[in-house]
């Protein structure tokens, strides 16, 4: 077996390796409810993470993610009283509109993803201030059972959260495996000016990729909500950089075509395998952030497959 | 009579119901091993000590810690065996790692906590009571979550009551502005309890004082360098119609001192909160009117001393009175005057705290509006 | 604006669009600092107040100019350092990580070698760039050798910068407060503190270093067409390591700077300084693609960012507004200043 | 006096070049021609630094060298001048000119620009070229940028002591008939100082510019031809494997076309690229547009697919009239785009060959929205089979494929998905013989089929083989209408006359 023939399991021997050595130093880790709670609590990043990896497959980015998710979690409080679970469709709605909203100023307006979702970040960062008049806002414990109880709980052991990740990545990996969309974006991510030249719609295509970004957040941040039964203008923090991180080590890189969801899959793997190895191989508090830091440019050079960023590493 | 010494005197009057209090838990842990099967953990032997918290570049965080430390030193054994969990500003981290480490331990934990977020209290809480470990929050929770809905799981909650000491530095503020002119708020981030809090006391404060206006409120995110940027700001809106600073802690105020220094101005009355020791120094050259020392260090090593006892068995938290499971902690007035007496019995040497006191220093029931 | 290189331009048709789109950026800064007077004026106007547009306007001083030069410094150093690497096409985002490393370092350096620029500490300050520009090169080295892009490798390197200057304090804040240190902010030469000068030094340092050497041409010849430089001999790896050696530089004197205007030194100095820095770089009009741009947009790009956070305070936004009026004015600003018929797409 | 001995280079699947010996020597003109895969380029990259050869020897006077990149190769008196668009063009022309090589103009760290544009001044009067070296290089045409080239690689004049080789790697793809005269006159020129290799699609070229001829094929010198003996039908034989018709525009294929109209243009303008349009397309018609580049005649093809937006006039595509113009009405309408820039244009490097077929006409090989593999693959198999597209199998990524089985593929996406009006940018740029041939034969093949085609043709003598009808235009304008039927065709100089 050659380095060649491995280079598509590259993520997941990484993923395996890192599991291994926490599992290695320390056999509690392998204990089977807390691994699975483990990957039950990483779900709403990792739907943000499935979101973003839209954004980052036609080649651009979506920082206005976190922010998105803070929005959420303010409308999902603020209005849960008043619509019940139907605050989870305008949730989801607001999250298409200011994804799409970022896909036209990107797309018609020539302002580059990272700088246009950046500054619609801003913009839903001030409306969640502006609803929830600066304060953490909590839910009404019972309001919440009643209509978003679901989410969360067990049923056959499996924790709920990992059955709507498991929907949510089916969904996203339908659309982009099996549809004329999917297909598009690929075609989008990897030659731009050919998928014009091929009569594809390409501006309603990038478009529609950062809805879906924007929607796949707006969800993530309505499941943050409900889990922690309130919701601020900060309540998200932390997401967005873990969730880029997540697309990356993955294997979807920031030149877009390659990768995909199920790429994500295994990033946000990482990102948990990684993250959890702090507490089980007990590093020191003022090191954890280099540690990071350092295994993550390990899992980057170990993951990322550089003869599919076609032309020069930039 | 100076804000120490009456701290120093309720103390006092507080040891002695220490000795009550202590006789009391052990009759606790007597009970508790009377309960036998009903309960599922009743003790846990040696469990690991966990502080869980917003980050180490902050010094009211460091603060905290080191009171950690000190309490698991007090059980005679080293620092390292206080695990950290550092949030970076993250609920979901927070969260995260708190589930993590109660899979690694197997629930036999004793967490102290600040959640970082309201809102993220509940759901670490729940996940704590769920595996049989001891918690103990700081700081942020919802108003609607209390220990005593938890059993003996959810140990306690200490928090501060920011907007009476606020409003009291406050007061020395406009005192010093003559009772005239215009004051400007530089804040915390918006949505933070204490920031709040700190802010409506500025305005409990000003309602005796008629004509001294609140110009502006900017929140400041407990940020030096945004707080620097913000009054340079002000600055430029009101020049000389600010006669006074309000800033919700420390770290704020340092930015604002520098702001001044900028522009040359010297004697702006300042007020801040926290009692750092850098502002405490500040407090003494008279740079600073007033802080307000919240004992991080007694806050920090009590808060997992509680979760420590009570997973140990060494008293039983749902046999306590709820203003046993809910309390302020204690708030220190620090003036220029009382500043070198401050240092010298708070921070020169930190003082060794009888870490079962556990409700000595602390300042009633937590109370709801 | 950018390249004001001795003996270029042929002097030809003067009001193109090109030249347009070129000067948008300060066209841009330009109406922000009549627009922010404006509203002032209005306020003043409505409350029955007398007032001259301009004349009376608090934001238009020069007392407010020094001010908006206190908080842009220490920007302006990180996003120039941060230019060169977008003019070559990369990015990088391990400033925060960098600048807090370099903040502490020196602090440290500073008060054990004497406390005070008279003493042997000065040293401190050269001390701080080579740990800026040691930082740059492992940066360009990861990103380089190991062909991880720039955006995952600098990423990774802030984590790693931000955990080195944690790891160095333990969280503690260093303050430093020699008087001549902090004359940067408190001695003022014309109204403006030195470290506007120093700045503005820096400024033309790296304006030398972008027209006039090698090193800074080349950064335009990767950023233009990195396989053809390649191909036409050149080192394009050494280029890169350079640039983001020279970068590191430059965020340890944003660094400098930032420890000068609050006398603190702590692993949160660096904090902030990504987004602010890129996004003016972006708005000043230097292309995410690489290629076009240079320093002098930069400083205009900081100047219009630090105007509107100052100019929202002065006219007293709700702070709530202030996040999504910044967002609007930048899309704008990039809007106006993006030649969209030099660019086929964007993402 | 440059010399490879048996030099092999493998990458994975691929044998690229099977010991291949090759020679040049002082002052010497040496041609490089062979169909498009047969090694070519891998030859010269390996001359030039940029692969090493897995096996064999490189000599320079007798001495072994190897070369670990393109700078090495250069020290060594060995320079490339690349086709048109490699000059950086955000540098001016003097920096490029002296990319890589500024550290003579440094002192104390500061470049010296007057001293540079001196000497570049210098290079600039070596290929007879007057402009200011402070011009940014994309205000210039691509043939002053062609020149520049040149003028950048004969820097090693005053760099290097030794014998000097510089490779001309098509270097008259952009050139008009003069320009192209005046390089040869420079090569020839220059040839008391440099040994030239010259590689060129265009076979009259090479033959009339060089003093040998390496003919490749698969990766092997097949022959060595010296300039006296060389004959360009021999050549070709011996390139592709098999005699090349002599008549391959295949005049006498040509049938008339029909009376339907496809698409009509009714004196339609676009702003400043082109004024008064009126012509009609007819099923089974050929129409050729016939210009110098900026006419207008990419615009006009533009327009019909829906990328440029007329700004007066009437446009009727299948008597229709055109309200909105974008790209996916016109596929709608049963347009087919087939675009120069077939590498980033034409096909999409990263997706495999049934992708890339379906591309334009996702609606027909799904169900609301998702899509039928398996009919795409069916598909796919077919239009390799018919076209003779050659690939492994369907699921190979079309970036891999050569650039004629790439042109294949574009093809086939329109055709299959019964495009009948097909608009073809210079379909021939870059091919081989054997790939134009076959392409020649899918345009007569579409018109048999009653397609109508628009072509911009990358040689005049294509565009008066191919079609029924050519439109000259110059300006933005159409100077001229000629209607060929086979044996009464227009001739060149009709054409030229017209368009300049």
């Amino acid at each position: 077996m050659t380095l060649e023939t491995l280079k598509p399991y590259l993520p997941w021997i990484t993923l395996f390796v890192l599991a291994g050595i926490v599992g290695i130093a320390n056999p509690a880790f392998f204990n089977p409810s807390g691994l699975i709670a483990l990957v039950a609590d990483i779900t709403p990043l990792f739907i943000m993470a499935l979101g973003m990896t839209f954004a980052i497959y036609i080649g651009g980015i979506d920082l206005s993610v976190q922010q998105m998710a803070n929005l959420v979690t303010v409308i999902a409080t603020v209005y849960l009283a008043q619509f019940g679970i139907g605050v989870a469709l305008i949730c989801i709605i607001i999250g298409f509109l200011i994804g799409a909203i970022s896909g036209y100023i990107t797309t018609r307006l020539y302002v580059p993803s990272f700088v246009s979702t950046l500054a619609m970040g801003f913009v839903a960062l001030s409306g969640a201030k502006y609803l929830s008049g600066e304060r953490a806002l909590s839910m009404d414990a019972t309001l919440r059972d009643r209509s978003f109880g679901w989410m969360f709980g067990n049923t056959a052991g499996v924790p709920h959260e990992l059955v709507i990740a498991g929907v949510l990545l089916f969904i996203a990996w339908f659309l982009q495996k099996r549809t004329t969309f999917g297909r598009a974006l690929k075609a989008v991510g990897s030659g731009e000016l050919a998928a014009v030249a091929s009569g594809l719609n390409v501006d309603r295509i990038k478009i529609l990729a950062f809805a879906i970004s924007g929607t796949f957040a707006a969800i993530a941040g309505l499941m943050f909500s409900v889990k922690l039964s309130g919701g601020d203008a900060n309540l998200a923090n932390g997401f967005l950089l873990l969730a880029i991180v997540a697309v990356l080590v993955g294997g979807t890189p920031l030149t877009g075509g390659v990768g995909g969801v199920v790429n994500t899959v295994i990033g946000t793997l990482i990102v948990v395998v990684i993250r959890a190895g702090m507490v089980y191989l007990e590093i020191d508090a003022t090191q954890q952030q280099m540690v990071f830091g350092i295994v993550l440019i390990v899992a980057i050079a170990l993951t990322i497959d550089r003869s599919k960023l076609r032309g020069v590493v930039k | 009579m100076s804000f120490i010494k009456k701290f120093i005197q309720q103390e006092k009057v507080n040891r002695r119901d220490l000795l009550l209090a202590s006789a009391f838990g052990l009759g606790g842990v007597a009970a508790s091993g009377l309960l036998g099967p009903g309960m599922a953990r009743a003790a846990i032997a040696d469990p690991t000590v966990a502080w869980s918290y917003r980050n180490r570049t902050n010094p009211y965080w460091n603060e905290i810690v080191s009171g950690g430390e000190a309490f698991v030193e007090s059980l005679g054994k080293s620092k390292d065996f206080l695990t950290h969990l550092i949030n970076e500003g993250s609920s979901e981290k927070s969260l995260a790692d708190v589930k993590a480490l109660l899979s690694k331990t197997n629930g036999d934990l004793a967490l102290a906590i600040d959640t970082n977020d309201a809102p993220n209290a509940r759901p670490v809480v729940e996940a704590c009571v769920e595996a049989g470990a001891y918690v103990s929050t700081l700081w942020n929770k919802t108003d609607d979550l209390h220990p005593w809905d938890f059993g003996d799981n959810y140990v306690s909650h200490m928090s501060w009551s920011d907007e009476g000491p606020a409003e009291q530095t406050a007061r020395i503020l406009l005192d010093a502005m003559g009772g005239s002119g215009g004051v400007v708020h530089l804040g915390g981030i918006a949505s933070n309890n204490p920031a709040i809090e700190r802010l409506n006391g500025l305005k409990n404060a000003l309602k005796d004082y008629p004509n001294v206006e609140l110009l502006d409120a900017q929140p400041a995110d407990w940020d030096t360098q945004k707080a620097n940027q913000v009054m340079s700001s002000f600055l430029t809106r009101y020049g000389d119609e600010i006669t006074g600073v309000h800033c919700a802690n420390d770290t704020i105020a340092y930015g604002v001192l520098e702001a001044l220094r900028a522009e040359g101005i010297e004697g702006m009355p300042v007020v801040s909160y926290d009692g750092n020791p850098q502002a405490v120094d500040l407090v003494s050259r008279g740079e600073i009117l007033a802080t307000v020392f919240t004992n991080p260090h007694w806050g920090g090593g009590i808060t997992a001393s509680l979760a420590y006892h009570a997973a140990t068995g060494h008293f039983k938290p749902s046999d306590e009175p709820n203003e046993h499971r809910e309390f302020y902690g204690p708030t220190i007035f620090v003036t220029p005057e009382d500043a070198a007496e401050f240092k010298a019995s708070y921070l020169d040497s930190v003082p060794t705290y009888d870490w079962t006191d556990f409700w000595g220093p602390s300042n009633g029931q937590i109370q709801y509006q | 604006m950018a390249d004001t290189m001795a003996n270029a331009a042929p002097a030809a048709r003067f009001l193109t669009r090109d030249r347009i789109i070129k000067w948008a950026p300060l066209l841009v800064l330009g109406v922000l600092i009549l627009l922010f007077p404006f509203f002032e004026w209005l306020e003043d106007i409505r409350a029955g107040e007398a007032h001259a547009y301009l004349i009376d306007s608090r934001f238009f001083s020069i007392r407010n100019a020094a001010r908006i030069g206190i908080a842009a410094a220490p920007a302006l150093m990180v996003a120039i350092g941060v230019t060169f690497i977008i003019i070559m096409g990369s990015i990088d985002l391990s400033m925060e990580g960098t600048v807090s490393v370099c903040a502490v370092v020196f602090a440290f350096a500073f008060l054990a070698w004497g406390g005070t620029v008279l003493s042997w500490a000065w040293l401190a300050i050269p001390a701080a760039m080579l740990v800026g520009a040691a930082m740059g090169f492992i940066n360009g080295l990861v990103h380089v050798k190991l062909k991880i892009p720039s955006f995952m490798a600098s990423l990774a390197m802030g984590f790693v910068g931000t955990g080195l200057a944690l790891l160095l304090t333990g969280g503690d804040r260093t303050r430093v407060e020699d008087p001549i240190f902090r004359s940067l902010l408190t001695e003022r030469w014309f109204n403006f503190p030195v470290m506007v000068y120093v700045a503005l030094a820096f400024l033309l340092i790296a304006w030398f270093i972008q027209s006039r050497t090698t090193l800074g041409r080349n950064f335009y010849a990767v950023g233009g067409g990195e396989e053809l430089a390649h191909a036409s001999g050149l080192n394009v790896e050494r280029v890169r390591l350079m640039g983001f050696t020279l970068a590191g530089v430059f965020f340890a004197v944003g660094a400098l700077l930032a420890v000068g205007r609050i006398g603190i030194a702590e692993t949160a100095t660096g904090n902030n300084f990504m987004f602010v820095s890129i996004t003016a770089v972006v708005v000043g009009g230097t292309a995410l693609w690489g290629g076009i741009g240079g320093v002098w947009n930069t400083l205009v790009g900081v100047l219009i960012v630090s105007v509107i956070n100052n100019g929202m305070v002065v006219i007293g936004l709700p702070a709530y507004v202030q996040d999504a009026v910044l967002g609007i004015l930048v899309i704008l600003a990039v809007v106006l200043s993006t030649d969209r018929r030099s660019v086929s797409f964007v993402k | 006096m440059y010399e490879l001995r048996k030099v092999d280079k493998k990458f994975p699947g691929v044998h690229a070049l099977k010991a291949v010996d090759f020679k040049v020597n002082r002052g010497e003109i040496v041609g490089l021609v062979g169909e498009n895969g047969a090694g070519k380029s891998t030859l010269m990259k390996v001359i030039y630094g940029a692969y090493q050869p897995d096996g064999g020897t490189v000599t320079i006077d007798g001495t072994a060298v190897r070369f670990q990149n393109p700078r090495q190769a250069m020290e060594h008196g060995i320079g490339m001048v690349f086709q048109e668009q490699s000059l950086i063009t955000n540098l001016t022309v003097m920096e490029n000119i002296f990319l890589g090589y500024e550290a003579r103009f440094v002192k104390f760290g500061v470049i010296d620009w007057k001293a540079m544009a001196e000497a570049a001044r210098k290079q600039l009067a070596k290929v007879k070229l007057d402009i200011n070296p402070a011009t940014v290089t994309s205000e210039l045409s691509f043939a002053q940028r062609q020149l520049i080239e040149l003028a950048k690689v004969l820097t090693l004049e005053e760099r290097i002591d030794g014998d000097l080789v510089i490779l001309l790697d098509e270097p008259t793809s952009v050139l008009a008939k003069e320009e192209v005269d005046l390089l040869f006159k420079l090569v020839r020129e220059l040839t008391n100082r440099a040994s030239f290799i010259f590689v060129s699609h265009r076979m009259d070229e090479v033959l009339d510019l060089s003093d040998r001829v390496y003919v490749m094929k698969d990766g092997e010198v097949v022959d060595v031809v010296d300039h006296d003996a060389a004959e360009v039908d021999a050549i070709q034989h011996k390139m592709v494997g098999r005699n090349v018709d002599k008549e391959y525009y295949r005049e006498q294929k040509q049938q008339p076309y029909g009376n339907e109209v496809l698409v009509s243009f009714d004196a339609v303008s676009a702003g400043q690229r082109y004024k008064d349009i009126s012509f009609d397309l007819h099923r089974g018609e050929v129409l050729c547009l016939v210009g110098t580049e900026g006419s207008g005649r990419e615009a006009i093809l533009r327009t019909v697919f829906g990328l440029q937006t007329p700004t007066s006039g009437r446009v009727t595509i299948k008597g229709q009239p055109v309200s909105s113009f974008n790209a996916r009405s016109s596929v709608d309408l049963g347009v087919g785009y087939v675009p120069r820039e077939r590498k980033v244009e034409g096909i999409v490097a990263g997706m495999n060959v049934y992708e890339n077929m379906t591309l334009s006409q996702m609606h027909n090989y799904s169900t609301a929205g998702v899509l039928k593999t398996g009919a795409e693959k069916s598909l796919a198999r077919s239009w390799i089979e018919r076209l003779a597209i050659k690939t492994p199998n369907e699921n190979k990524d079309c970036g891999g494929l050569s650039g004629g089985n790439q042109q294949k593929v574009v093809l086939a996406k329109w055709r299959s998905g019964g495009s009948d009006i097909i608009l073809l940018d210079h379909p021939t740029r870059g091919l081989d013989i054997g790939a134009k041939e076959d392409v020649y034969e899918m345009i007569r093949a579409m018109c048999d089929d009653g397609a109508g085609i628009i072509l911009v043709a990358d040689t005049l003598e294509e565009a008066i083989g191919l079609s029924h009808t050519i439109l000259v235009v110059k300006d933005g304008q159409f100077q001229k209408r000629f209607d060929g039927r086979p044996g009464d065709k227009p001739s060149l100089y009709d054409l030229v006359h017209h368009m300049i």
